[in-house]
């Protein structure tokens, strides 16, 4: 076992976590060290000697702007929540009474005149797992031939990337995502002479959609817990770039049924193409 | 040699030796530290040094500062309430997500400043066009549109 | 900063001209959107700027007695479109110059900048050829006038000299009385971009709006500079506006009167393509305002202080 | 959950919306030099002399320091963590300033002045000799035969590496195809073969690629730069100038956007170089935009020569492709982009009979192509969706049923052991296309005539988080007690504007209880203070940082 050494233990309060997890090789702590914990725990719950199950949740008190607002933090299925009862002995726990504040818990770690500890906790975590997110861009289009012009009517991103962390973020990140698609689909590429110099770096001949260029963007996510992720989530903030210029590129041949080979779909290109098969 | 300039900045009346080569996002940003004023290309392409002269929207990269004798200059510094309150435009941003790097943020809330200024409303597709002087490579404008609407209202 | 050696505010056309008669290596900024890019580039890094940005005599748009419109050149973009008098009379040119860039440039770029800079790329060069705008420049020796059909000498130069301030243009009754037009800009990109390709169409009909009087056809960047297809528009004189050969005709006919290069931003092929769909669109679009009564009268001179 | 989950406005919005938040540029000293990089004027060569004499002369100039001043001494640039083996380290290929042109606009001197007008004047006043060589911008100008190899001390030609991947070791299309003729009878088969390219694009982050640096009064070179991996530039300053890691310093402020660009060290080293040159005086060295489009890394220019297996009822049998990306001048990211748009280009359809997928990194004498977002699977998102679609309409499929009947599968595993845990792939799909209303839309506009014609089109894709198990994922948080019980949360894990910094406040509220009013997250990263943590990349951030935020989910569940 890995015994998470963060602010969870050095203050212990037990993570939202399904078990609470003793020190590799260590037996029950020794008394003593065990009450000097117990004097700044200032919510403390460990319940992993009985029979193994979901850590308890753990209620605090928070001292915010002078009203007293009590959170149950943690609303773990079996929801009861419990603290330790200040007698100082860790079995007596009697649920829902709240001990000791963080603030009170802080100062007492800070200012105690004989048990002085500035309270810090830092981890490393060496990730050794991975998974894949995935998800797809709809696009409805329409293709004005003689001018090689393309006119998106409607177009959406649908994301998996597992639970979502902060949705109206996770939404935000696929808008840009899109827009840097349609970039790719029909007008960003860097240009070279045949001496090798750029002929055109600077944002006026590199073309990057401006607001008038780009459509209004849809966005959906299906949300299906990953294990791997810390709250079961998945990447997000690469992916929306990647399937829309194929759609783009797949809509203009079911609308011409010209397999454009290349991108981006210039204007000067499409035409070209389009003469090629007879259409204009 | 350097001249004297005389302006208004924010509000405040400013009067300051300038050097006739200097453009008016270097005066601000270096003189005056108002480094809201973000400069992005030099060139007039990406609007992040957009901030309102005499109530107009200019990019200040393209725009000596000579010219700037007698006239009135609003950044975002210039929004702040009396005691810090956030202009509309500003909370709408906040609220809206429409800021992710923010590094192009500032110029467009001045643009938006202008818009809202009006008293006008707008379609989005005029909203598109009225800040299509900004780039933003973040947002795809979808949030920053969604955030203009909600303080200037939507012309149905 | 800029690599500005030395820079001078003229307070007037007359001191800007004598400021420029004095400095061999100075030139003439007044929007700056398009002197002050060079400038970073280091075009003309370490010469001198005469400024004409603080004369307010060259802002606006006047009626003159002749019923000519006076357009001041150092009216601003935006300003030239939200002008009731180009919105009357010359709608179509204030189009033309609100697809220059963005909001910003265009509170700033001015439309005696874009013609004098002789780009061909620029938004109002097609448009001002069709309407055969004349440009008066004040120099050491006095005011000489230059239809701006006559004003292109290559590709960013035209006839203007070294300490020659442009003044006014001036567009006479006979060329925007009883017009419509369209300008058609195409670009790679919807805002922020330079033109590819412009076109400006004009049509005069007659009383009964049933045939083609007059055509007015403008390019931008189908040649090395602006032009006009003259050939073409003699071809749709008294043509029906009923007839739908017309587009057909206009759309092969333009192709004899341009030269397009071909260059890494559009081949010379592609140029040609949208020079030809340009034209036809144009001139539908210039006859459907006909045909909905815009075309303008005579302006009464001093109604632009109403 | 109480914080997760839930859109919490952004922690550092405020001060972006102000325009308060500091960037690098805004925390320039008034004193601060400014430096301009002269850069080549061709594209392949080599430089034979420097005369700076007349650049001397311009007034403010304060020094100039060209190709021949510099340590002699090779680093690699990339984005990523250090690897203890030697093969999986990152090439070494490129000094501070190059003799060796090996694109044009390559870094062979640099002038610091006292401001930027000096400086750039300067530096159009040094005057340099080549000897020329042809330029090889292209692949296939690179791959030609007597092609000057870019790099003969680390490759004998221009191909940086070639990678093969299979589906099963003793897959052969060819012999694929054979079976299927048999199995199904040629005229019952669909093949599709076609070159398929994608361009050579910029990140075009709205703040320009930027940094400025001091010496401090103990010695430590500190740079503040706009990166997404302070902690390697550090490491890679160390390498470029041979200085111990300890005296060298990075600070990230807030940063406009990087994409990917940012994630290559680019002109800190230099950056530190000309400061310490200097005197340790502080230096400035802002990329203009120019520079950040032409001269520091692009995405890869890709080729894909592909051929596509199906029979006539919709059943993908086999695929093959061999894939070229340009890989400019130095090496920068190596392999990785291509082997990884190989791979995804393999798994993201399941071939009944079987898939190959080769890569080829090329060197060129063109930009150095490095990590833009999605790292080389927009490419072969393109490759895999144009050849389904292009099957698709040879054999009249519904490209939408097609990809049901032939994607990825789920519970899929990875030839390197990723497993496809949470799958919803197919869900997506149903769900774009009732929202484009697919069905309808394929009838409505089947056969158009006319100049303007209306289509649909898909485009799927399949991501992994991270680069585990290719390259070493850490990350390392800490947190601190204050006294009123609110925490400090520090990382090296980046903001870089997609909102890192609230997602781990999130994190860490939700984790340890404490209200998100209570959580102060420091956004600049100071590898003086800040725990080690590889960066902003992949979109690992959530994922990799998230758990050293969040114990106890992830492995030890699992292994629990």
């Amino acid at each position: 076992m890995i015994w998470q050494n963060n602010i969870c233990e050095k203050i212990h309060t037990q993570p939202k976590t399904k078990t609470c997890v003793r020190p590799e090789g260590t037996q029950e702590k020794p008394a003593e060290q065990n009450a000097r914990k117990l004097a700044f725990g200032g919510a403390y719950i460990d319940n992993s000697q009985n029979d193994g199950s979901a850590g308890e949740s753990v209620k605090y008190s928070a001292w915010l702007d002078g009203a007293v607002k009590e959170y149950d933090i943690h609303d773990l299925p079996n929801g009861e929540a419990a603290i330790l009862r200040d007698t100082g002995v860790e079995k007596d726990i009697i649920p829902g009474k709240v001990l000791l504040s963080m603030k009170d818990l802080a100062m007492n770690a800070f200012y105690s005149l004989d048990r002085s500890e500035h309270i810090t906790a830092e981890v490393t975590n060496h990730c050794k797992e991975n998974t894949f997110a995935s998800g797809c861009c709809f696009v409805d289009l329409e293709v004005d031939m003689p001018l090689g012009k393309v006119k998106i009517n409607n177009i959406i991103n649908v994301h998996d990337s597992g639970t979502l962390l902060n949705p109206k973020l996770a939404e935000a990140q696929v808008h840009g995502g899109m827009s840097m698609g349609i970039g790719y689909a029909l007008t960003e590429e860097l240009l070279y002479n045949e001496k090798g110099r750029p002929l055109n770096a600077n944002l006026l001949d590199f073309k990057i959609p401006t607001a008038m260029d780009c459509p209004d963007y849809h966005v959906e996510f299906l949300e299906m817990d990953d294990p791997m992720g810390p709250y079961g989530n998945k990447a997000l903030g690469e992916p929306p770039a990647i399937p829309v210029a194929p759609a783009i590129r797949n809509a203009i041949l079911h609308a011409t049924g010209v397999s454009m080979k290349e991108i981006p779909m210039t204007q000067q290109k499409l035409v070209a193409a389009f003469k090629e098969a007879g259409l204009i | 040699m350097l001249k004297i300039v005389h302006m208004w900045v924010n509000g405040n009346e400013v009067e300051l030796a300038v050097d006739p080569r200097e453009s008016l996002v270097e005066t601000l940003r270096e003189k005056l530290n108002l480094t809201s004023v973000k400069k992005g290309c030099g060139v007039g392409e990406c609007g992040a040094c957009t901030v309102l002269i005499d109530g107009v929207a200019v990019d200040t990269c393209l725009y000596l500062t000579m010219w700037a004798d007698g006239k009135h200059i609003l950044t975002t510094e210039g929004l702040k309430g009396p005691n810090g309150e956030l202009n509309p435009i500003q909370q709408a941003f906040i609220d809206e997500a429409a800021v992710q790097c923010g590094f192009c943020t500032p110029g467009l809330i001045m643009t938006a400043v202008e818009i809202v200024g009006t008293g006008r409303k707008y379609t989005r597709t005029e909203l598109r066009k009225l800040i299509a002087g900004h780039l933003c490579r973040c947002t795809g404008y979808e949030n920053i549109l969604n955030a203009i609407e909600k303080v200037a209202g939507i012309d149905s | 900063m800029f690599d500005i050696e030395h820079y001078f505010e003229a307070k007037s056309v007359e001191e800007a001209v004598r400021l420029l008669s004095e400095h061999e290596d100075a030139e003439i900024i007044c929007g700056g959107t398009d002197v002050l890019v060079k400038l970073r580039d280091g075009k003309g890094a370490g010469g001198s700027l005469v400024s004409i940005h603080e004369i307010p005599s060259l802002r606006g748009v006047r009626v003159l007695p002749d019923a000519t419109l006076e357009i001041g050149p150092a009216t601003c973009f935006t300003d030239l479109t939200n002008h009731p008098l180009i919105q009357k009379y010359l709608p179509y040119l204030g189009e033309a110059v609100d697809t220059v860039g963005g909001p910003q440039v265009r509170n700033q770029g001015t439309i005696g900048g874009n013609i004098c800079n002789g780009a061909t790329s620029a938004d109002s060069a097609a448009t001002m050829q069709t309407l055969n705008a004349v440009v008066v420049l004040v120099g050491p020796g006095g005011v000489r006038r230059v239809p701006v059909t006559e004003f292109y000498t290559g590709p960013g130069r035209t006839v203007r000299q070294h300490d020659e301030v442009c003044r006014a243009f001036e567009i006479k009754p006979e060329d925007y009385v009883g017009f419509t037009g369209c300008y058609m800009k195409y670009g790679k990109r919807a805002a922020m971009e330079i033109a590819t390709l412009g076109c400006c169409v004009r049509v005069r009909l007659d009383d009964a709006c049933s045939r083609i009087e007059e055509t007015r056809i403008g390019y931008g960047v189908a040649a090395p500079t602006p032009i006009r297809c003259r050939n073409t528009e003699a071809a749709l004189a008294g043509k029906s506006v009923e007839d739908e050969s017309i587009y057909e005709l206009i759309g092969t006919s333009v192709l004899d009167e341009v030269n397009p290069r071909s260059s890494w931003r559009a081949s010379r092929e592609f140029r040609l393509q949208l020079i030809s769909e340009l034209a036809k669109r144009a001139l539908k679009e210039a006859i459907r305002r006909s045909l909905n009564h815009e075309a303008p009268g005579a302006a009464v001179p001093g109604e632009e202080r109403r | 959950m109480e914080t997760v989950g839930k859109s919490f406005v952004r922690v550092d919005a405020r001060g972006k919306v102000t325009g308060e938040a500091k960037y690098s540029n805004d925390l320039v000293p008034k004193d601060c030099l400014q430096a301009k990089i002269v850069r080549s004027t061709i594209a392949n060569g080599r430089v034979t002399a420097i005369d700076i004499s007349e650049a001397q002369k311009v007034p403010g100039v304060v020094k100039i320091v060209t190709c021949f001043d510099v340590p002699d001494i090779q680093f690699p640039t990339a984005g990523h963590p250090w690897s203890v083996e030697a093969a999986h380290q990152d090439v070494p290929d490129r000094k501070l300033l190059n003799a060796r042109v090996r694109q044009w606009g390559d870094e062979i001197a640099a002038v610091v002045a006292t401001d930027n007008v000096a400086a750039e004047r300067a530096a159009r006043l040094v005057k340099v000799e080549y000897e020329e060589y042809d330029p090889i911008p292209t692949i296939e100008e690179a791959l030609a035969p007597g092609a000057t190899p870019l790099h003969p001390d680390i490759r004998k030609d221009n191909i940086f590496v070639h990678t093969s991947f299979k589906t099963s070791p003793n897959f052969d299309y060819e012999k694929a195809k054979q079976q299927a003729i048999e199995e199904y009878g040629e005229e019952n088969l669909i093949e599709v073969e076609g070159t398929y390219r994608t361009p050579r694009i910029s990140h075009c982050h709205i703040e320009v690629c930027t940094s400025w640096a001091y010496v401090d009064t103990n010695g430590k070179v500190t740079v503040i730069s706009s990166t997404q991996i302070p902690h390697i530039t550090r490491r890679v300053i160390s390498q470029a100038l041979g200085w111990p890691v300890g005296r060298v310093r990075v600070i990230k402020p807030y940063i406009g956007g990087g994409f990917g660009n940012k994630q290559d060290v680019l002109q800190e080293p230099l950056n530190a170089f000309l400061s310490i040159a200097c005197g340790g005086r502080c230096v400035c060295l802002e990329l203009s935009r120019e520079e950040c489009i032409s001269q520091t890394r692009t995405r890869h220019a890709a080729k894909g020569v592909l051929r596509g297996l199906a029979t006539k009822d919709g059943k993908l049998l086999a695929r093959e492709g061999d894939i070229y990306t340009n890989k400019g001048a130095y090496a920068s990211h190596g392999h990785a982009i291509t082997a990884g748009m190989t791979t995804n280009f393999k798994d993201i359809m399941h071939d009944a009979y079987g898939c190959r997928a080769d890569g080829y990194s090329v060197y060129t004498t063109s930009a150095v192509s490095g990590a833009m977002r999605a790292y080389g699977v927009p490419q072969a998102a393109f490759f895999a969706d144009s050849l389904t679609d292009d099957i698709c309409y040879k054999g009249g499929f519904d490209p939408l049923k097609f990809r049901m009947e032939n994607c990825v599968p789920p519970g899929f595993v990875a030839s390197n052991g990723i497993t496809y845990y949470s799958y919803s792939l197919k869900e997506c799909m149903k769900r774009g296309a009732e929202f484009i209303h697919w069905d309808e839309k394929r009838k409505e506009y089947a056969n158009q005539t006319g100049p303007v014609r209306r289509g649909v089109g898909m485009g799927i894709f399949m991501y992994k988080v991270g680069v585990y198990p290719i390259s070493l994922e850490t990350s390392s948080a800490r947190m601190i007690l204050n006294q009123d019980g609110s925490i400090q949360v520090k990382l090296s894990a980046t903001e870089i504007g997609q909102g890192a910094d609230t997602v781990f406040s999130q994190m860490a509220s939700e984790t340890t209880g404490i209200t998100m009013d209570n959580v102060y997250i420091i956004s600049t990263q100071d590898t003086d203070v800040a725990p080690f943590d590889t960066g902003a990349y992949a979109s690992r951030q959530s994922f990799v940082t998230g758990k050293a935020v969040t114990p106890g989910r992830g492995a030890d569940d699992l292994a629990e």
